[in-house]
């Protein structure tokens, strides 16, 4: 994907676009998408709906990984949730929603107290993070280009195989107690 | 060059949104999409993270797998009690779901 | 290793409410035998321990000490001076007659006697312990089975009765831990024994002093009680089964005051000192008031509950007057108080195990029918009373004569007391024992042996000591004269 | 130590992770609750025998992921206490039908394994994922009576609040990612000084971190869903919710901001504070009037946290000993009124608490014991829960927060009034008559435990005091 | 010889002892026991006397009672003229009263507790006679007290009885309590205890008259001196014996003793003096005066023993110690035989109202010429005991310089005699006003009376003579003129006297209508204005002094009342509220648990934002 993008940056630049406009722009369009589609899984007034703008969320937020040079994440992204877990929210909703009937209300009471507490708290954290307080690589230092496949695999199989066989077994768990709960003797 | 702050930034909305969602949203399953989006605003910190640490090392982007797995698995559990829940009381709707209380 | 005599006098009757506990049901008799082998024994063990008394060494006499947990240096530590010892006789004494005395009671006795005798270990420990933890232990110790004896034999009302004397006096007694930890990690080395706390007491500032003798004063106060904390009193002694209601007011009352005695006053004697006055106001509020109060009550055991408040304002008088003559009195005055309240409260109830009724306008022309009774009654009343010549009035004359050096005024208008209180005990002798029989109680039986026996002993007490104070001075003065030396206060 | 080193010292989680699958799998062929509980059981001895072979070398494992140190092998050996104590208790819980036994033993000795991993995890990532393998395998644990709706509510209930908050606690992590450039808090503690560290972001995510352990540990204002979960679960998992999790939850605060944050910590340990006074108040004053004695006893289990957090918030040695001091008693006490009250319910089938009337006369030894845990979990001496209190308050007052000590003075004041109440209602009233019950050996034989547990930790706690000495930090 | 002195109070103990334990087996023996006790301390009490008399001066130590550190207290007993004088009088008057109960209380049905208490009392009187310390005093002083209210409401069936007791021992421990707080200061300004020590303190007047004050306080309960006065004449409710020993002869006699005992704290100043002298004349004179238009044999007779009294006090309040005392023992004999010969007459006629006898002298003689005896000797006729003392008394009121108070005491003993024989010839003479079956008593009673009326005659011979001759002459007009009177009264118009003096008037002007000038000379000049004097006394008395007892009494009951209410509602309401209060807010705070689970994440996250605000705010 980034080969393509660099193409179209090429196409561009000979029309005396900045360097990296096309770069630029599309992450703030796939970022403004990001958040429309947010907006819209907690606004729309229809579930069924409000699943599809989720799995259109998490496809853009796939999008903006790729400007952080993790493709891996980008895919996994979009195999993981919009594959598997929004698959899981429809199946959910057919199987416990009426969603045929467009006309029920979406939010509850505490529409106004919630919107002030979260406004707080959104601001809050973005004066936390125009504060800066994160950490740079020493000056000087190369900047490398970040971690590739071969890299998180490596990872995976060594550092962080513990974790990474931990989480095995809450998959497990999980599977084995979604079934028992799930089925029930007729 | 993108500043780190836009993707944090990102992140955060993406977390106050589905922190809204999470509060107002009437239907269980509407919640538990609202908190999806609070993990992927967490991902995606991780992930800007580390590529703005600028070292080799993956930390950030294996511990995104990780919450990835761990939220399908959450996703699992939660929608499997919802349909236990409908099972027993037929609804979905939170507001209803307080034969406990006080 | 020497006998432990006093574990033994502490753990004796716990060991024999365990044996209890695998005692059938059914086999009544086997099990009120048990308890009252067990609280006479522990009798037998206290009479040995003030025969092996030697009452000039002003040490810790029987002293046991083990180390029970070295972390915080918290140690298994009992011993017994002149001012403990009157009081763990006295606790021995009215718990071996009480038990004898409950042997009216009919339902639940295995449980009954099980907690009766929990009961006994905890008070006996309570004045026995040296130690700051260990005391509050026992202290606390006291509260459960209490609470159940009146909770679950009590009268009308029981259950308000015992949840609010066991949440009136934890209430005190939590703010007494918090006490007890300041001081422990305010002394150098940090120790929990009253001995050495007592002998670094002069290094602790005043300011810390005063704020740790408040807590202290809240758990001993309301134990005593000192007004305004006596209300959980008349509610519980009501409530509570006779015997009970006699070991509430002869030994339990007595824990506060002890506490003054050996906690309070020997380790933060500068506070003592600067509290000195508000003893002697409050003192004098619990004379007076508690007086006109019980001179108000038509409920004989109410009447006489407040006689206690009454009766324990002497010993706030003798602690504030800072004099030996002082303590000696207020020292006194808790024994006496214990032995003659409890009389009290077994005469009361005698005559409700016959009426059923502790109403004084109901009874009337007594004297007839039950002579006995009735001569039993006036010697106790008068004991109560103030009259010379019994036990009564020799600790209140001394608390007196210590008070007056210190606050003549107060003194003056607490002996004013004295005379109400003469005033409602003879009204009530009035009500219930003169005038035309009543003749709803024509049929009415007089006192019977087993009643008459667990009264005589307190009666011979009362009257030895009133005749002749020295048996029970001898023992006491020296501590307290070491006391009052190392508190600083007149020697007089 | 890398992974391959590692497995050897790794052994006890490991066997208790191979014998849940071996229950899973021989679920399908028996369904004796007791068969398979005591297989866990045998499993559980087995890998608490295994534990002090693994500590010959303490140190990082899987890269430092973990940390073996004597701490976590306290808290392993907690957990391990309180699993085999809930699965006693669960083999004579009337409530569950045997089809689905396996699953139930495979999901509890999995949450060991999980609150074991926990416990030693030295890695804000480890800790994050164990924490919500906890999580996720105590939400379907409570939803376990499928035909229940009081069971589905309260597991969603839980759920809806427990993912929030963890994933609150995940955000916060990703900024501390952010800060020190790593989650590995052996790194991170040697890195306080820099100017980062001290940011308002590290504050704030220090913060959000706390939150999501708070929720672990049930404190205000993340307590809002214990009282629901604990009346609604099936009420071994309601023993289990009140003493695993919770235990796990103070261990890793203890690690996180006592060990590794200590000079960040300082900067708000006013917030805890207050925290903990609220905390506590809360959950006295509101526990005073409850009818559902499993609904009381998580109310006060909200107070008890606030008492625990006191040791924590003073910090000191000494607080840290009073934490785990008391998590000991805790655990034995409120398990064993749990186990009390499966055993109530199986004969009178009720967990209110006006149903309890008369109870001393119908079964005496019952009441007894139930009356002992109650009186401990108030701190009268000379039981566990006294000698709990007395260390904290003690930690209290050495350290000068007289507030605090005087906020827990005044509430274990309160608290008594609630404990009593029910011990009223057992002594003092006449049964309803219903007939015995036999009661399962195995839950008898939980309760001993406890009992023997909160009477020995009461009258000579010298040797665990001695353990807690050796297992600080 | 005196060195047994402390013996004496111990046989009666004993006898109470042994008579309390095994009364209701003794029965009629019971008595005996007493009385042997009596005569025991009786005969070590004359050897006491005999020894002190022969110059055997020794107060001597029983042994410590009580000590520790600096302070101890050591009981011993005073031998000196005063005390043995008591001791014969208190002994002698004690078994001759016992001797007479076993007559008068022959068929009671507590007759051997009777005899108990009677010899408590006397153990309790001696000792307090003998004790040389302010502590040893007040143990028997208050010992004293107690066998009076039980003997007073012995007949506690009655319930004025009962009352009566109850007065009494109020009233009285009213004074005690003054007399303690004296007691206190006195240790505490002079450092002593000890009788002997009182003569020179070295304290200022000031403390020292009010100690002495205080202590006056305590004797003017004992010997019911005005304003405590109201309890003795209800004293009467008990039985005739009691009244004779009690509160005739010895007990109300404790008081005018503890003041000739601590007499040397009186001398050191004179406001305490002058303040005895006129409390002593205000009794005296309004005594009296009740006295003579009383209807109620024994309460005529007790008035006249608080009049006595009086007299003992004002004389002990000029500096008449000799007087003081001297009348102390002769008014002992005298009035003690008075009492015993009511008794008798009440034995025989079974009625106290005087207006229900007369003409008994010639049915029942020896009491009646005995009565008579004792009328001769308190009127202070010559040569009977009375005399002398009063006599004395008068005297030394006179030496002392108060004309005032000379003449008060003149007016009382006039009308001392006045109602004397006023009761002599109303009982003793005319017709019987009602049907009396009057019969004399038996000898057990008679003789007692007979030797108490010997002691009445000679006993003012027992301390040598002296004469004033314009004093005795004084004394000797006005004791006739108050016989003279009262003969002239009820003697003289005899057949022409009612019932009852009241409806007399009435009567008296039907007379003047008939022509009898006489009577309404008497009437206009003398009985109206005393009668109205009397009445306006009385009722003074009975209204205003008693009631302000009563008042205070009913005052201390209401202030009670309204305490246990504050009790009840404040004191006690303040932790009920309490308890409320905590309940309230619990069941406020649960409502927070809607059971909605939106809710409790808005709280926990509202919770949050606050905490990161006060990070933001606070800072790091």
């Amino acid at each position: 994907m980034n080969g393509l993008i660099r193409q179209l940056s090429d196409i561009v630049n000979n029309y005396g676009l900045p360097q990296d406009f096309v770069v630029q722009a599309s992450f703030y369009v796939l970022a403004g998408l990001a958040c429309a589609f947010a907006f819209g899984v907690v606004a729309m007034r229809n579930i069924f709906h409000c699943a599809v703008s989720l799995a259109l969320c998490l496809f853009c937020v796939a999008g903006v990984y790729l400007f952080l040079n993790a493709e891996f994440l980008a895919i996994a992204q979009v195999i993981i949730y919009v594959g598997a877990i929004v698959t899981l929210f429809l199946f959910a909703i057919m199987l416990t929603a009426n969603i045929k009937d467009r006309s029920i209300r979406q939010a509850n009471r505490q529409v106004l107290v919630s919107a002030c507490v979260t406004a707080a708290i959104l601001s809050f954290f973005i004066y936390i993070i125009t504060g800066n307080a994160w950490k740079t690589p020493a000056p000087g230092a190369a900047v490398l280009a970040g971690p590739g496949l071969d890299d998180i695999g490596r990872a995976l199989m060594s550092a962080y195989a513990l974790p990474f066989e931990f989480i095995s077994l809450i998959l497990l768990a999980a599977l084995v107690g979604a079934i028992v709960i799930g089925k029930v003797k007729k | 060059m993108i500043p780190q702050s836009h993707f944090l930034i990102l992140g955060a909305v993406l977390f106050a949104t589905g922190l809204y969602g999470a509060l107002t949203r009437r239907t269980a399953i509407g919640i538990l999409m609202s908190i999806e989006l609070i993990l992927n605003a967490a991902n995606i910190n991780l992930i800007t993270f580390n590529k703005f640490l600028g070292g080799p090392d993956s930390l950030g982007q294996v511990f995104a797998l990780f919450v990835m797995a761990i939220a399908a698995a959450s996703a699992v559990i939660g929608l499997v009690l919802v349909i236990a829940v409908y099972r027993n009381m037929k609804t979905i709707f939170t507001e209803n779901m307080n034969i406990m209380k006080w | 290793m020497p006998f432990p005599l006093l574990s033994s006098i502490i753990f004796l009757p716990l060991l024999a409410g365990l044996l209890i506990l695998f005692i059938p049901k059914g086999r009544t008799g086997m099990i009120k035998g048990a308890a009252t082998a067990a609280t006479g024994i522990t009798l037998l063990f206290a009479i040995f321990m003030v025969m092996g008394f030697d009452y000039n060494n002003t040490l810790m006499q029987f002293a046991e000490k083990f180390s029970w947990i070295p972390q915080v240096n918290i140690n298994y530590h009992l011993g017994v001076d002149g001012i403990s010892i009157g009081l763990v006789f006295l606790t021995a004494l009215l718990g071996f007659l009480a038990c004898i005395g409950s042997f009216g009671i009919k339902e639940r006795q295995k449980e009954y006697y099980f907690l009766y005798l929990l009961l006994n270990t905890g008070m006996l420990g309570t004045f026995l312990s040296l130690d700051l933890f260990l005391f509050y232990v026992f202290w606390e110790l006291v509260l459960v089975p209490m609470y159940f004896l009146i909770g679950i034999w009590g009268g009308p009302r029981r259950e308000y009765a015992a949840i609010k004397f066991f949440i009136y006096t934890l209430a005190g007694s939590v703010f007494m831990l918090l006490s007890i930890l300041a001081l422990y990690f305010t002394s150098q080395p940090h120790t929990f024994n009253m001995l050495e706390l007592a002998a670094a007491g002069s290094t602790f500032a005043k300011s810390f002093q005063i704020m740790v003798f408040v807590g202290f004063y809240l758990g001993f106060a309301i134990k005593v009680p000192v007004f305004p904390f006596h209300t959980w009193l008349p509610d519980a002694h009501v409530e509570a089964p006779t015997p009970i209601s006699v070991l509430l007011a002869g030994v339990l009352l007595k824990m506060g005051g002890y506490g003054f005695f050996r906690i309070s006053y020997p380790i933060l004697k500068d506070a003592a000192i600067y509290f000195a006055l508000p003893f002697a106001i409050l003192g004098l509020i619990n004379i007076v008031y508690g007086a006109f109060v019980a001179m108000a009550q038509t409920d004989f055991k109410k009447m006489v509950a407040y006689s206690s408040v009454s009766h324990m304002g002497f010993v706030m008088l003798g602690l504030a007057s800072m004099t030996v003559t002082g303590f000696n009195g207020a020292l006194m005055q808790m024994f006496n108080h214990g032995i003659i309240t409890g009389g009290m409260f077994l005469l009361v109830g005698v005559l409700y195990d016959r009426a059923h009724t502790r109403d004084l306008d109901k009874f009337g022309g007594l004297g007839a029918k039950m002579p006995v009774y009735a001569g039993v009654l006036v010697v106790f009343t008068l004991a109560s009373l103030g009259l010379p010549g019994l036990s009564g009035f020799v600790s209140e004359f001394m608390s007196l004569m210590g008070g007056f050096t210190a606050f003549r005024l107060i003194t003056t208008i607490s002996v004013l007391g004295m005379v109400i209180t003469a005033g409602y005990f003879l009204y009530m002798i009035q009500r219930v024992l003169l005038g035309p029989l009543n003749t709803a109680w024509s049929g009415i039986a007089d006192i019977n042996k087993r009643e008459l026996f667990t009264l005589v002993p307190l009666m011979i007490v009362v009257v030895a000591i009133g005749v002749y104070p020295l048996i029970i001075l001898n023992y006491q003065s020296p501590a307290i004269t070491e006391l009052v030396r190392h508190i600083g206060g007149l020697l007089l | 130590m890398s992974a391959a080193e590692s497995i050897r010292y790794f052994l006890p989680e490991l066997i208790l992770a191979g014998s849940a699958i071996l229950v899973l799998i021989a679920g399908l062929f028996t369904g004796k609750r007791a068969v398979l509980g005591a297989f866990c059981l045998a499993a559980i001895l087995l890998s608490i025998f295994c534990m002090p072979h693994s500590y010959e070398a303490a140190g990082p494992l899987f890269s430092n992921m973990l940390l073996n140190d004597t701490f976590s092998e306290f808290f392993k050996e907690i957990s391990l206490l309180v699993i085999g104590l809930v699965i006693l208790i669960s083999i004579g819980y009337k409530g569950f039908s045997d089809e689905d036994a396996g699953e139930y033993y495979f999901l509890l000795l999995a949450a060991a394994v999980a609150m074991m991993v926990a416990a030693s995890s030295n890695n804000l990532m480890m800790i994050y994922i164990s924490l919500e393998a906890i999580s996720l395998i105590s939400y379907m644990l409570t939803a376990f009576l499928k035909r229940d709706r009081f069971s589905s509510e309260a597991a969603l209930k839980y759920f809806l609040f427990g993912a929030l908050a963890t994933g609150v606690m995940l955000y916060g992590i990703s900024f501390i990612y952010g800060i020190f450039g790593t989650t590995d808090l052996s790194v991170i503690s040697g890195m306080l000084g820099t100017a980062g560290a001290n940011s308002l972001a590290a504050a704030v995510a220090l913060l959000l971190v706390f939150a999501g352990l708070s929720f672990k540990c049930a404190l205000v204002p993340f307590h809002m869903w214990v009282p629901d979960a604990y009346q609604g679960a099936p009420t071994p998992i309601t023993a289990f919710l009140s003493a695993g999790p919770k235990a796990i939850g103070f261990a890793i605060l203890v690690r996180v901001f006592l060990k590794n944050f200590f000079p960040l910590f300082t900067g708000w340990a006013d917030i805890a504070q207050a925290v903990a006074i609220i905390t506590m108040t809360a959950g006295n004053i509101i526990a005073i009037n409850q009818e559902d004695i499993k609904r009381m006893l998580g109310y006060s289990s909200i107070a008890q946290a606030g008492y625990i957090l006191i040791g924590f918030v003073v910090g000191t040695s000494l607080g840290i000993q009073a934490v785990m001091y008391y998590l000991i008693a805790y655990v034995l006490m409120n398990i064993g009124a749990f186990g009390c009250v499966i055993l109530v319910s199986n004969s009178i089938k009720s967990d209110h608490i006006g149903e309890y009337t008369g109870l001393a006369k119908r079964e005496p030894i019952l009441a007894f014991m139930l009356t002992i845990f109650l009186l401990s979990l108030a701190g009268i001496p000379p039981l566990a829960g006294f000698f709990g209190k007395f260390l904290v308050f003690a930690s209290a007052i050495q350290s000068k927060y007289y507030m605090l000590a005087v906020a827990g003075i005044v509430n274990s004041v309160l608290a008594v009034y609630y404990y009593m109440k029910v011990i009223k209602f057992m002594y003092m009233g006449e049964p309803r008559m219903v007939a015995r019950e036999h009661k399962p050996l195995s839950v008898k034989l939980a309760l001993i435990i406890a009992l023997a547990g909160v009477l020995i930790l009461g009258l000579f706690p010298v040797p665990f005091l001695r353990w807690i000495g050796n297992s600080l930090l | 010889m005196v060195k047994y002195a402390h013996l004496i109070p111990l046989f009666p103990f004993a006898a109470f002892a042994v008579n309390i334990l095994f009364g209701r087996r003794l029965k009629k023996a019971s008595a005996l026991v007493s009385i042997g006790a009596s005569v025991a301390a009786l005969a070590i009490a004359v050897m006491a006397y005999i020894g002190n008399a022969c110059g055997g001066e020794g107060s001597y130590t029983i042994g410590r009672w009580i000590s520790f550190n600096g302070f101890s207290l050591d009981f011993g007993v005073t031998i000196d003229p005063l005390s043995c004088m008591m001791l014969l009088v208190v002994t002698v008057v004690g078994t001759l009263i016992q001797i007479y109960s076993i007559g008068y209380m022959h068929d009671d049905k507590r007759y051997s507790r009777f005899f108990a208490y009677m010899s408590l009392f006397m153990g309790s009187m001696l000792g307090l006679l003998l004790s040389d310390n302010f502590v040893m005093l007040y143990i028997f002083w208050e010992g004293v007290g107690l066998c009076s209210y039980l003997l007073i409401s012995f007949w506690f069936e009655r319930p004025a009885a009962a009352k009566a007791g109850m007065k009494a021992f109020i009233t009285t421990r009213i004074g005690d309590t003054g007399l303690l707080i004296g007691i206190l200061m006195l240790f505490f300004t002079a450092k002593t205890l000890y009788f002997k020590d009182l003569a020179g303190l070295g304290i200022n007047d000031a403390t020292l008259t009010v100690i002495a004050l205080l202590i006056f306080c305590g004797a003017a309960g004992k010997s019911a001196q005005f304003p405590l006065h109201v309890w003795l004449p209800d004293a009467m409710e008990g039985p005739t014996p009691v009244s004779a020993l009690i509160h005739a002869a010895t007990m109300v006699a404790a008081g005018v003793y503890l003041v000739a005992r601590t007499y040397g704290l009186f001398l050191s100043q004179h406001t305490s003096l002058t303040w005895v002298a006129y409390i002593g004349a205000i009794t005296a004179l309004m005594a009296a005066t009740i006295a003579t238009c009383n209807n109620d044999i024994k309460r005529i007779l007790a008035y006249s023993t608080i009049s006595q009294l009086g007299l003992m006090m004002l004389a002990l309040g000029v500096g008449g110690y000799e007087g003081g005392t001297f009348h102390l023992m002769t008014h002992a004999f005298f009035k003690a035989l008075l009492f015993l010969c009511a008794g008798s007459v009440i034995h025989a006629v079974h009625t106290q109202d005087i207006f229900k006898m007369g003409g008994l002298l010639g049915k029942m003689k020896a009491t009646g010429w005995t009565l008579i005896i004792g009328g001769l000797a308190i009127s202070g006729v010559p040569p009977f005991s009375g005399f002398w003392s009063k006599d004395e008394i008068l005297s030394e009121i006179l030496k002392g310089g108060h004309p005032v108070l000379f003449g008060v005491a003149a007016l009382t003993s006039l009308l001392t005699a006045f109602y004397m024989f006023r009761l002599i010839f109303i009982v003793l003479f005319g017709k019987p006003r009602s049907e009396l079956h009057a019969h004399e008593s038996p000898a057990v009673m008679t003789v007692p009376l007979v030797i108490l009326a010997a002691f009445a005659i000679f006993a003012g011979f027992f301390r040598p003579v002296k004469f004033e001759f314009l004093t005795m002459g004084v004394s000797i007009a006005i004791s006739l003129t108050g016989i003279g009177a009262a003969y002239a009264f009820y003697i003289l118009n005899n057949k022409l006297l009612p019932a009852s003096l009241r409806s007399r008037f009435a009567f008296l002007y039907k007379l003047v209508s008939n022509k009898y000038y006489v009577d309404e000379i008497y009437d206009a000049l003398v009985i109206r204005p005393c009668m109205r004097f009397a009445d306006i006394a009385s009722g003074f008395d009975s209204k205003v002094v008693d009631g302000a007892v009563n008042l205070t009494a009913y005052l201390s009951v209401i202030a009670g009342k309204v305490q246990s209410w504050f009790d009840l509602y404040i004191v006690d309401g303040i932790v009920n509220m309490t308890a409320n209060v905590t309940w309230l807010c619990s069941a406020i705070l649960r409502r927070f648990q809607t059971g909605f689970v939106q809710n409790y994440i808005l709280i926990a996250f509202f919770g949050l934002a606050i905490m990161i605000l006060i990070k933001l705010i606070g800072g790091r």
